[in-house]
């Protein structure tokens, strides 16, 4: 980013981190320039970096929220690597957020806030904005909180009011820096605060003031301008991955002609989905908070009898205590679908930081012979359509189904495209009826699956469990060739659910010198190395899986074709393990385990070295 | 919706029409067999068709009863019964939903749906077959077993204080509470036939007899000689009195019970009058505290029966007054909430 | 062996000695800080070396707690303290174990573990702080929440039944049962030294306040204006009386009790004398229920206190009588047991 | 076996079942056999049949009790596939067991029980003693009730009592047709009987009748010697795979000088293992039924954290709930020995039959990164040393251990020379002192295993919990890198595992055409096969895995020493996945999954086939 003198300068993409105290506003600051940048057309990308404390001290690097913005004029997949401008309100805001910068990256600071408490209170010793630590950066220290209390002098409001305003200076200085209009934010604004119109006015003022400053100080040599992107016409909205899977599961209810049974128990960072699910008690959604997650899984599976569609969605803890009953789920054959929205483990592990690692565990984590269908989705939008095919694949196949997102999708959010819902696949459930001759183990040729007599419905009356079942009857079976086909009959069941999926398709030649592969929420990152190694004349194909259970026909010719495979995976080697074992390939991982989404760079970096072997 | 199971429609069914195809596999001697046989003779009466009823265990030997009724049923996992029966009851609250447990079952590994569903007061029957030992797994001791006992498990004797279930029943807030044992089967039918038409939870405690782990655990109460003078028998409105002549009563003093010779058994001035609806449980924990007293009776029949607002009737109100409010949930609409904008 | 943390060593340890080098990281105002303080007041007094107490803790903001001692510690997995406290306890009787958890972690998914631990009545101090919400998953309804609370897993309130967690306590066998609030640290300091020294478990439910999500959940026992009307302290031996100027009592009917007005504080006749060491749970009971009554004061202090066997003493005794009976274990012995024959 | 007019036939190995009503008696007929063959020096293998059910109704299919015992004059290691001898006690005992038998098998009847009452209880329309259905088997139909009735007339006892001696008359019989000596089991009633002299008699009576009778009667044209095999000298006794898991966690802690701590819950089939070790409260063992399987694990790590050797002992469901904290144990790095008796799942499954189908859930079983080293011993005895080595593993390296046997191996028995303790392998705690600058998460620079700080040691005091830690400190740490550091320390301190361990010997050729490789169970059949086949000349190896992770680093040089790797199996191929991933090796799996552990000709016959190819 050259500069010149308050010349507008012509960006493809940015990155941008707000960051200060919990109390600083920073998530409304953050979703604020979201969606100005989505209204004028560029592609974006988002995510919020919440501290673990539910509201650590003021001025300690532990309470220090973040949120962070990647847009652009060209599609954008991750919320980036590094921070091209970072506003830190605070000394911990601007301590925690160095090691994201880029080399030369622009910093606005809140100098105001850089007391000597504070600093101490960040573990600094000397002030960073005097003793040069900052040197390789842009640093642009303003009073934020005096220029804002003195735009606000005339209103009658306390001091607190005012200070709470500074935020919006902020948000205008970048406005302001990024040439974004500030009327989306002005009707927000007005809208929010219609009852308190001083409030309104405040923050208005705040917001122009700070643009206002920017355009007017010395301080800013340039400005920059990111165009519009090239944007499939239609209604957007932001959405985040834990919105999407909820969305999702609503809208495979109304299609399948059912309702939906929420069981669940809070679990960082899965808990917002059971929020916006008992939200919407008028769509046929039901939600219960059960005493634990046993429970919760327990009473989904009831409700699954009972002829409702079974939900749980819960994170890695929780996973663990479903796992006897995800056996009895198998075993009864019943529809069930299970969000696990992974963090980093083990145990208690980081409960606010991503992970990848629940995979091994979704595919062999039960006791016994007990296959079990997991799919991932790649990105926020994408948690939507994750769900709708689990439960399709639930209720048509009468199964659990695991739905593998993690945190970094569950929080990250990104716009989306309102699909038409006309286009969406249906979902066929396969109800047996009064007048046959039912018999509860009995399976339909073509998918295996047994059908699902609702109680209620005379002369259905049937006893499942746990026990093995007799093939047809349903009836509790000891007998060893029973058994063992019954053992078969499980797994194949669970091979034909490949029947109905949709193949992934690659990216790039259908041969070649490396292949990547991939599942879940490393999309965006790899997309964008991909694409971007790809422009550099770089032979690489990109292959990313959407079921994990069962895999896809054309993956094994597309492995076949590559001299390389290279697995990347927030863990260390899950799908690498899984294809190593089946298609005997000596396939690369490429593993980082730090609570943090693959870097571009990074993995840029290790696909030139192969290439360069 | 209904949250109530349905019971309008005039149904003729039989007991043997409960009767599943399954040959029935507990011991020759189980006390299983008469609750079993006692429970397929209330439901004809209950005028609840038999396709509405879903019978919920868990895992023990008293667990296996779904498979003998040829109604809809789960031998689910151990311990958790009361959640799946939740699930059953919020997705269908028309079907009549019976969980069938054990001591173990519902007092060790699942003790904590029980309380739960207790809580909660979902409109569900739970039977806790307690037999104070573990059958299935051929005799270890259970929370109910007597401390001392000497089990595969407790060679020395167990150290464990037991849980008073009615107790634990009565704190969790439960609706209805009571107790009853397997060789008295025209009591244990007029207490599942009372549990079968309470609003709420019913929890019902059956005393039986394992014959091959735990053979006459209660002697004191099923032993056609003893019994007079062990069991007290609970009648609502009726003075809490026992033995073969009916010729002791329980007298109140502050907060003590004290047994009390009568010289008529006409004669009951000062004798406490059972009052199963009384809206405290302090009352019926005294009742349900003589079980563990050696020297006091042990009551048998229903401790306590309230009725309140239950946990289905709150849910489906709930869901009403949000249709009510925000109309039926219209997808589209839905779809388009929060930021939305359009691109050209 | 001795199975009571041993106090007879008299060690002087400070306040400050408790003070571990963790950062307290709870909201600034949360009501886990007062109850942090009390307890490192009170421990010092109790004649246990700091190397003796283990504090272990499930998940919650609550179960942060052990981070802060400066003694042993485990902050275990969402529910299962009492479970490794158990553990603890059996492995070495000499160690002083307090378990803190909150109304989530101990009585929704780990209230199975709490009430069999005050069943076996092992010797642990169990310090629940009750803010009526979860509090580190940020805001949703709990066990102990009111009916009708809106959170945000219960967007248009929640439809569950609270529990009550001095009745499940008590219901369970637990030996020492009180309650006490965040913000009356004296009173708290008393409780706690009570609870240490009791033999047996000790169960104390703190009302503590989380500024967050459930502010002023028990204003009425915390405001320095209104807590006089709504706080009713026991006091073993003395009458139950409340308000201002103490011109409120309690008075038993039959088993009902009902506030009386007093004409002079002094006269209290026909007052109900608080009794903790009544045998019985009923009595107890019956003051607890009053928390869920709206125009009856609510208890704080120790509800019920007597003294049986310990788990430990129990098990010790056990193992004593075991060897007493076969002498110490020999292994060659024990590898030659069961049929045994020599080929040469 | 051919036939001479009552002469000594000499046969290699035999193979004996006795089958009736749970109440006939059948395995302490077993067991009295099994003591008599053992004492006259034949080698042996042992597996009890219980039925489902405690105590089914007489003369039910369901009800029938079967002991089967395979004894020779060379090493035996397996109960026998097939059976030479049936003794069947009822019309019931037939039909189940029939299957069982090998062409031109012995079949001892008491026909005093092929009433039409029983005949139809056994779901039998004709009599098959009559209706020529037996034509391939020799049937002696002997009156045993009738014999015993009357060999006992003088005797002053109600006839029920004289009925239960009609087990001993049975043993009787077979004693003779095997040439065995009496006083053994006469020994045994008389110490047994010692106070009811009477029924001693009895039993004696019964047992001499029995014998006179097949020695006097034209029934039986010839009888078999089985001569005593060349063993071992030392004292030897009979042992269950159960039992021997008892003993070795007893040894290791006297051992290690810790205290064991027992939290467990009932459960089929490992309750046997809380009900042997509760008996030896004298020998420092602390046994806890816990309330349910969360419980007993939790008991078991707070014991451990408190300075006791914590274990606890499962089958799947319970494996299932101990999900949860197995991570905790996994992140606290205390030492804890878990003993999964495997049974057939998933779900409740069949409890009473065997199946080695946890092994995946073992190894991956968890969510997030979490290594547990795993151990499987091989045969009912084996399991003392896989005990032993378990808690050794578990102590020294701080960590959770998973020991999986199976229903087979903890019902099974054989007779174990019983090894001299001070040949076991010693095992070091690696106590923290008050003295030093105690770091609770500072590692052995050997092992990689942190120091056991005991609660009680002044000047020791730490906390530990599930968030991950920083690195020596044990402090909770968020921090990226540290989280990585941390995930692959706990990682590299499984894999030293291995520099404490005995590589297991390949049993053959080093190379060759075939390896069969293997763990657990299936031991016997395998080394069975194997042994007849090399005797027939061919070509193949066999190596079995002692410890599944880590695995050892000679098996490397193995598998690649071969043209082909079969993995035979009682699952759908848990180790052949593993090794496929490992080595990428196509490995051929041999899986059978019926509840019942393999059979010796089944697995000759697909390894012919593989040679053949
Ligand atoms: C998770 C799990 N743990 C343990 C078991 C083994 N088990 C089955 S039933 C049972 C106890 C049965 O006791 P109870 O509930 O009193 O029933 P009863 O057999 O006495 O009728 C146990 C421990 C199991 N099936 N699943
Ligand atoms: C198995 C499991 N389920 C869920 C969670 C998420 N979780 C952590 S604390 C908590 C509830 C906390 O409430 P409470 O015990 O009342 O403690 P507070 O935070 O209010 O002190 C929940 C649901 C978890 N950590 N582990
Ligand atoms: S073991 Fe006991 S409870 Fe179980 S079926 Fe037999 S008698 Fe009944
Ligand atoms: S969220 Fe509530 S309970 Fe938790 S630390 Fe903050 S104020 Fe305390
Ligand atoms: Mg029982
Ligand atoms: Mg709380």
């Amino acid at each position: 980013m050259a500069k010149t003198n308050k010349t507008v300068v012509k960006v493809d993409d940015v990155t941008v981190r707000f960051a200060g105290d919990s109390g600083d506003g920073i998530q409304l600051t953050g979703k604020q320039f979201t969606r100005t940048t989505a209204l004028i057309g560029n592609e974006l990308s988002t995510f919020p970096d919440f501290p673990a404390e539910i509201r650590a001290p003021a001025g300690t690097t532990y309470g220090v929220s973040g949120f962070q913005i990647h847009f652009g004029s060209h599609p954008i997949y991750t919320p980036g690597d590094k921070v091209d401008v970072l506003v830190a309100m605070n000394p911990a805001a601007l301590k925690v957020n160095l090691k994201y910068l880029k080399p030369n990256a622009i910093i606005i600071v809140n100098v105001d806030n850089f007391t000597e408490r504070n600093l101490r209170l960040a573990g600094y010793t000397q002030n960073p904005l005097e003793d040069g630590s900052l040197k390789g950066y842009q640093v642009y220290p303003v009073q934020i909180t005096e220029l804002t209390r003195k735009a606000l002098e005339e209103l009658e409001l306390s001091q607190k009011e005012k200070d709470r305003c500074k935020n919006f200076f902020a948000l205008g200085v970048v406005y302001w820096l990024y040439s974004r209009p500030l009327e989306p934010t002005i009707e927000w604004i007005q809208k929010k605060f219609a009852k308190r119109p001083e409030l309104a006015k405040a923050n208005i003022l705040a917001l122009k003031a700070g643009r206002n400053f920017a355009e007017s100080t010395e301080l800013f040599a340039s400005h920059y301008k990111v165009e519009p992107a090239k944007i499939k016409p239609g209604i957007y909205r932001n959405i985040t991955g834990n919105e999407a899977l909820s969305l999702g599961i609503i809208v495979a209810g109304r299609k399948a002609g059912l309702d939906i049974f929420v069981g669940s128990y809070p679990i960082t960072p899965a808990s917002d989905i059971l929020h916006e699910l008992s939200i919407h008690k008028n769509f046929g959604v039901k939600t219960f908070q059960a005493e634990d997650e046993i429970a919760a899984i327990g009473a989904a599976l009831g409700a699954s009898f009972a002829g409702n569609l079974g939900v749980t969605a819960t994170s890695g803890p929780g996973m663990a205590l479903k796992t006897e009953f995800m056996n009895l789920a198998v075993m009864t054959e019943l529809p069930l679908v299970v969000f696990d929205v992974q963090r980093a483990g083990p145990s208690t592990g980081m409960p606010t930081k991503t992970e990848q690692a629940d995979l091994l565990f979704a595919m062999y984590g039960r006791p016994g012979e007990s296959p079990v269908p997991i799919v991932a989705p790649r990105s926020p939008s994408d948690c939507f359509y994750a769900a709708y095919e689990a439960a399709r694949v639930a209720i048509q196949f009468m199964t659990p189904v695991i739905v593998l997102s993690d945190l970094y999708l569950a929080n990250g959010a990104e716009p989306w495209l309102i699909p038409d819902l006309e286009t969406l696949p249906p979902i066929s459930k396969n109800l047996a009826q009064t007048d046959e001759d039912y018999l509860p183990y009995q399976r339909d040729p073509q998918t295996l699956a047994r059908k699902w007599a609702l109680p209620g419905t005379p002369g259905l009356e049937h006893r499942i469990g746990g026990l093995e079942k007799e093939e047809n009857t349903g009836n509790v079976s000891y007998d060893p060739d029973n058994h063992e086909k019954m053992v078969k009959l499980r797994a194949e069941k669970i091979e034909r659910v490949r029947d109905i999926l949709t193949e992934p398709e690659i990216d790039g030649p259908d041969e070649g010198e490396l292949l990547i592969l991939s599942w879940g929420s490393t999309y965006g990152t790899i997309v964008t190395a991909v694409k971007e190694l790809r422009d550099e004349g770089k032979d690489v194909s990109h292959y990313h899986l959407r079921w994990l259970n069962p895999l896809p026909r054309n993956l094994e010719y597309y492995i076949r074709n590559f001299n390389n495979v290279l697995i990347p995976e927030v863990n260390l080697g899950h799908l690498s393990r899984i294809i190593r074992d089946r298609y005997l390939v000596d396939a690369i991982p490429f593993n980082r385990v730090k609570g943090q989404p693959l870097m571009v760079q990074e993995l840029k970096e290790t696909i030139d070295q192969i290439l360069a072997r | 919706m209904a949250t109530q199971p349905s019971n309008t429609i005039p149904v003729k069914i039989r007991k043997q029409d409960f009767s599943s195809d399954q040959e029935v596999r507990w011991c020759p001697g189980c006390g299983d067999y008469a609750i079993l046989a006692t429970l397929k003779r209330v439901l004809p009466d209950l005028g609840i068709p038999r396709e509405k009823y879903v019978f919920v265990s868990g895992i023990g030997c008293s667990s296996r009863f779904p498979y003998y009724m040829n109604t809809y049923g789960i031998h689910s996992i151990h311990g958790r019964a009361p959640t799946i029966a939740t699930g059953i009851r919020l997705a269908n609250p028309e079907l009549s939903v019976w969980i069938i447990t054990g001591d173990g079952d519902g007092l060790s590994i699942g003790g904590n749906h029980l309380i739960h569903i207790m809580r909660r007061n979902v409109n569900v029957n739970i039977i806790l077959f307690n037999n104070e030992i573990y059958g299935l797994t051929k005799g270890q001791y259970s929370p109910t077993s007597p401390k001392g006992q000497v089990t595969k498990s407790s060679p020395y004797g167990s150290i464990d204080n037991p849980f008073n279930p009615i107790k634990v029943a009565l704190a969790s807030g439960a609706t209805f509470v009571a107790r009853t044992v397997d060789r008295d089967t025209k009591h244990m039918a007029e207490v599942f036939r009372q549990a079968a038409q309470h609003k709420g939870v019913s929890f019902v405690e059956v005393y039986q007899n394992c014959v091959i782990f735990n053979d006459g655990a209660f002697r004191e109460v099923t032993d056609p000689q003893e019994k007079w003078e062990h069991a007290l028998y609970l009648e609502h409105g009726k003075p809490l009195v026992f033995g073969k002549e009916k010729k002791k009563g329980l007298k109140l003093t502050g907060f003590h019970l004290e047994v009390v010779e009568l010289e008529d058994p006409e004669q009951t001035d000062g004798i406490l009058v059972h009052d199963q609806f009384n809206p405290d449980t302090a009352y019926a924990t005294l009742l349900a505290e003589l079980t563990d007293k050696p020297d006091m009776p042990i009551p048998l029949g229903i401790f306590r029966s309230i009725e309140t607002e239950t946990y289905e009737e709150a849910f489906f109100r709930q869901i009403e007054e949000v249709k009510k409010m925000k109309g039926e949930g219209d997808l589209k609409q839905l779809m388009l909430t929060g930021d939305t904008w359009k691109v050209d």
